[in-house]
């Protein structure tokens, strides 16, 4: 569950996926792309190579028209095999999540270990993997040898999970699949947090929020 | 969320404690030259005395401030460059702060994958352990049974032996039982015919001629001694399937081997197959402490293997049976000029089952059971054959001390 | 060692990159209100320009100079303070560099040995299933020959049963053969007698009288009635003994089962066991297609089970031997009086090798063959038994359609 | 091999041990008692309930005769079983140890084990466990159920290594374990480092040099 007190609301959202699939690569561009009321800076605590060794962390926020401060972290967890522990530890307590996929052919094999890992792992640390806002993200779309889109989109028609296409370099895709997240994540939790009712946030409004968008009027 | 957790948000109280406080707001104070305070989140003074009209200056690590820089004297860009500097170390602190318990958790979480993983080995190797404990026992039980019916089928093929005689011998009886009930058919005959000459006493010696009363009393003797030849050996084979049959008792009687190889012989000669001779070389013995039943179907089997042997050759040969008093015990051999065996298979002759016939075809015991019989007795038995010109089976009896 | 190790003295230029440096040198260059520049351990600059007569502070980590705030105008305790602060910077960032590399090093370690335990795990498990599947072969190589020699126990026990006749036929037969043979002897004083007849001839009456002959005629034709008794009992026991040596054929005969219970019961009385009556009720049957060895052979097993349990009763009774045509095939029953089984007795009675008996002991076939004979003929034989009051033995054979 | 370049020298020391023996407690009582010609902070890493999560490091030095900078870092492990791990990573490119063992009757076994653990763990991460020096310490003497003396002496006899008796809270023999161990880093090294020939260092100068004693006259 979301952390709340008073004034403020905080979900925790990790971006999980096998090594080098373009986590961090999301955060950094979520960064350049949004502009929410509040953004922090991305805290990136790599190891050489470039590659994640505990986390990385982008902080948004937004005030609710009924004044709730609505905080979003953003979290990646360190793809390389040996760093299970690690996943673990950062998937805790997690609220939703982005599974961020290699779309390179060869990759296919490490795409399906890291997914399943992702499913065992919430299980050990104690959540309800059947019912957490997940978004399937296929990243690396500008490779030459990618898997096509007809075939993934029929691959993962049965699951119960949007799939998003991206190319995160570019920044292509990054924010739809942000966006998918957070319907997913506001529908999960209108009820239950009381976000129509007690803080007069409508999904589109809260979305709208989260990625600094002026809201259309309705 | 416990305050261990690696995740939640810091506020500048928790980052640094008094000491670093003491240690860092001097100089800062000092750079800024001018009154300090450090303020938590809340406002409260950690460091310092805030005074009532001090501008504030937040230290911001994600999103809201994690403390405060108060100063009533300061010029503004300064404390904000003293808030930038703070800063640099509240987030330095943090980023310290958060590796060190995503560590601890990381470490905890996999010890625990290990500690699974071990459990799994010890399970693994537990049950591997029970398994070949289990499959050990079973394959022990097996062994003890194969063995208990080893001893049965010893035991049933001794008696199976005798059975197969049985046969045989019943059909010799016959043959003999069949000419004394004839020869009875005579008598009566004959009778009647003396019952006739109490009739014609009166007619004296010309009855007795028409009678043919000579003839009577002559054919009358030669018909008793045939008889008394067909009940003899109907009493001879007898004797031999008793003599066959003791195989139950213990082997407490004192017996001459001589006369069980007669047996032997008797039994293996009626009838004799064709082209097979026999030759008995007995030398006298001293009596041996045995089960003479028994080695009647020791010495019965060796001598109808022999002469199977020399059947299977295709061509006339002898089986010769020999005893011999040696100066610690009694030797017997028994030799045929039939097929001889390969080396492969004398190599296997002695073995339990081992047989180069059909079951239920064999001439008697198995040469595993015969062995045993011969060292139940003390004994030795040696195998010596040429493939094509014969075997000698060779058997030592130890004198009784 | 290597830049990743965790334990190495760190340099400026290592914990702050340009960026870092980019971002705390103006707050700290404006706090100080002086020129500034940051130098690294060997003094190069890394941000600022360092005038030629500029003051050195040291940036001390551990021992040594990490490296240096250089300042011409700045006063010394300010420069202090500046450098104060920067160390408390250097210190939370190296602080941070040695917790992420240590943590890096430690989960690597971490990784191997659960790498090397899994691997253990799998050998184990390996080492399992190959012991497992070693033994499994093993236990069903051995019932496979435990299979083998029960086959062969099946066909000695047969084989032994007869065997087992064999002794007992023999000392029956001596005893009409021992009356023939006396009988002949008296044959043999006859005849003299008639032979001295002749050469009386004259006296006529008064010498046949003197010679006895009517009583030798009269006593003759006795002797002969008796001899012909006796050799027809030799020629019976022989028949039965034949009948029960057939039981290596293969059952293709069309015999009548009557005739088999027939030589059963007369095997088995002869002699009775005191305190036990045979009876018998047998009606016309079919005739069946069987082998009349292996039924002969059940039959006796049967019927002597049912003698022995009246004998171990301690009380007279008897065996009753029923035999009926049912419409679908034939029913045998045989029913003793004797002391029945307990309920642990009867379950376990069609095991191969039990027996309440001694081995060698036994009175024939076990259970568990006769039962292998029956289901041989398609038929089935079923136990019903009352401790105390008896045992009955029904067998049921379907015709030949 | 310790760390060597043209002005310094550098050795590893590690206190190893089980949880809680007094591990850095003996650090910071060197801290207190010594006083080199150089002399560092110790650096705490602890996390909570005052458990020791990666290491302390206390960083001490002197110059020799030569000019040679010679510095010695004591590095603490963390005893408690699930940081094998990280024993192992501090124990690497050890020059000498420390193994610091709990007096207490009832750690008997714990302290078996973790002598076990830095032997194996010596081994496997390249040390040669038979001829680095090592110094074992018998910790919290004043406990009242501690194994006697007698009986520790009796039971180390025929091990090759100095066994030493300490009060480390009271700072009671944690300078003569510790120069236990300078004698046989010293002897260890002197040939192979030339610091009698051309450092011109004794075994009593480097020992006085390290502790920040005033040596005797000769």
């Amino acid at each position: 569950m979301p952390e709340q007190d008073n004034t403020s609301l905080t979900f925790k959202l990790v971006y999980y996926g096998p090594a080098q699939s373009g986590k961090t690569t999301n955060l950094l561009r979520l960064h350049d792309i949004l502009s929410p009321e509040l953004k922090g800076e991305v805290m990136i605590m790599e190891t050489k190579d470039d590659r994640t060794l505990f986390f990385d962390l982008l902080p948004l926020g937004f005030r609710a028209p009924s004044g709730l401060l609505t905080k979003l972290r953003l979290f990646t967890v360190p793809g390389q095999v040996a760093h299970d522990g690690t996943r673990k530890a950062v998937l805790s307590r997690a609220d939703g999540l982005v599974f961020v996929a290699d779309s390179d052919r060869t990759q296919e094999t490490n795409n399906g270990e890291a997914f399943q890992s992702m499913a065992d792992n919430c299980h050990r640390v104690g959540l309800d993997f059947e019912h957490i806002p997940l978004v399937v993200q296929f990243n690396k779309r500008d490779l030459p040898n990618a898997v096509p889109e007809a075939e993934i989109r029929e691959r993962w028609d049965a699951a119960p999970w949007p799939v998003r296409f991206a190319t995160a370099l570019s920044g292509n895709g990054v924010e739809a699949t942000f966006e998918a997240l957070l319907r997913a994540l506001y529908r999960r939790h209108v009820d239950g947090l009381g976000l129509a009712t007690d803080h007069r946030l409508t999904e589109d409004a809260f979305v709208a929020g989260v990625l600094g968008r002026t809201l259309e009027p309705q | 969320m416990s305050t261990s957790d690696f995740d939640r948000e810091w506020r500048l109280g928790e980052l640094f404690d008094a000491a670093m406080l003491a240690r860092i707001g001097p100089p800062l104070a000092e750079l800024l030259g001018a009154d300090l305070a450090i303020l938590d989140r809340d406002g409260r003074a950690l460091w310092g005395m805030p005074a009532p009209d001090a501008t504030r200056e937040a230290l911001i690590l994600e999103l809201e401030p994690a403390g405060f820089l108060a100063s009533a004297a300061a010029r503004p860009p300064q404390l904000r460059s003293a808030a930038r500097m703070f800063t640099a170390l509240l987030r330095a602190e943090a980023r310290y702060r958060m590796a060190s318990a995503l560590h601890l958790e990381a470490v905890t979480q996999d010890f625990e994958t290990l500690k699974l993983e071990h459990s799994r080995l010890l399970a693994s190797e537990a049950r591997y352990r029970k398994l070949s404990e289990e499959l050990e026992a079973r394959v022990a039980a097996q062994v003890a049974t194969l063995e208990a019916r080893q001893q049965m089928l010893y035991q049933a093929e001794k008696l199976a032996s005798v059975g197969q005689l049985a046969a045989g011998m019943a059909h010799e009886i016959n043959n003999p039982l069949g000419f004394v009930s004839s020869n009875l058919g005579s008598f009566k005959l004959y009778l009647d015919k003396f019952a006739a000459l109490h009739a014609r006493l009166a007619e004296g010696e010309a009855a007795w001629q028409s009678l043919d009363l000579d003839f009577v009393i002559e054919d009358g003797a030669e018909l008793l001694a045939d008889c008394a030849n067909g009940l003899a050996r109907i009493g001879r084979i007898v004797a031999d399937l008793k003599s066959f049959s003791n195989v139950d008792r213990p082997p407490t009687e004192r017996a001459n081997l001589n006369a069980c190889l007669e047996h032997a012989v008797s039994v293996a000669s009626s009838p004799l197959p064709p082209g097979v001779t026999l030759k008995t070389a007995l030398h006298p013995l001293p009596l041996l402490a045995c089960n003479p039943g028994h080695l009647n179907l020791v010495f019965l089997s060796l001598i109808k293997n022999g002469m199977q042997a020399v059947q299977d050759s295709g061509r006339p040969g002898e089986v010769s049976i020999r005893s011999e008093a040696a100066p610690d015990g009694i030797t017997i051999r028994i030799t045929d000029t039939g097929v001889g065996m390969s080396p492969a298979q004398q190599e296997r002759a002695f073995e339990p089952f081992y047989t180069t016939r059909a079951i239920g075809a064999g001439t008697g015991l198995g040469l595993s059971t015969a062995r045993n019989i011969v060292l139940a007795h003390r004994g030795r038995i040696v195998l010596d054959s040429t493939p094509g010109k014969g075997t000698t089976v060779s058997l030592f009896f130890p004198g009784t001390p």
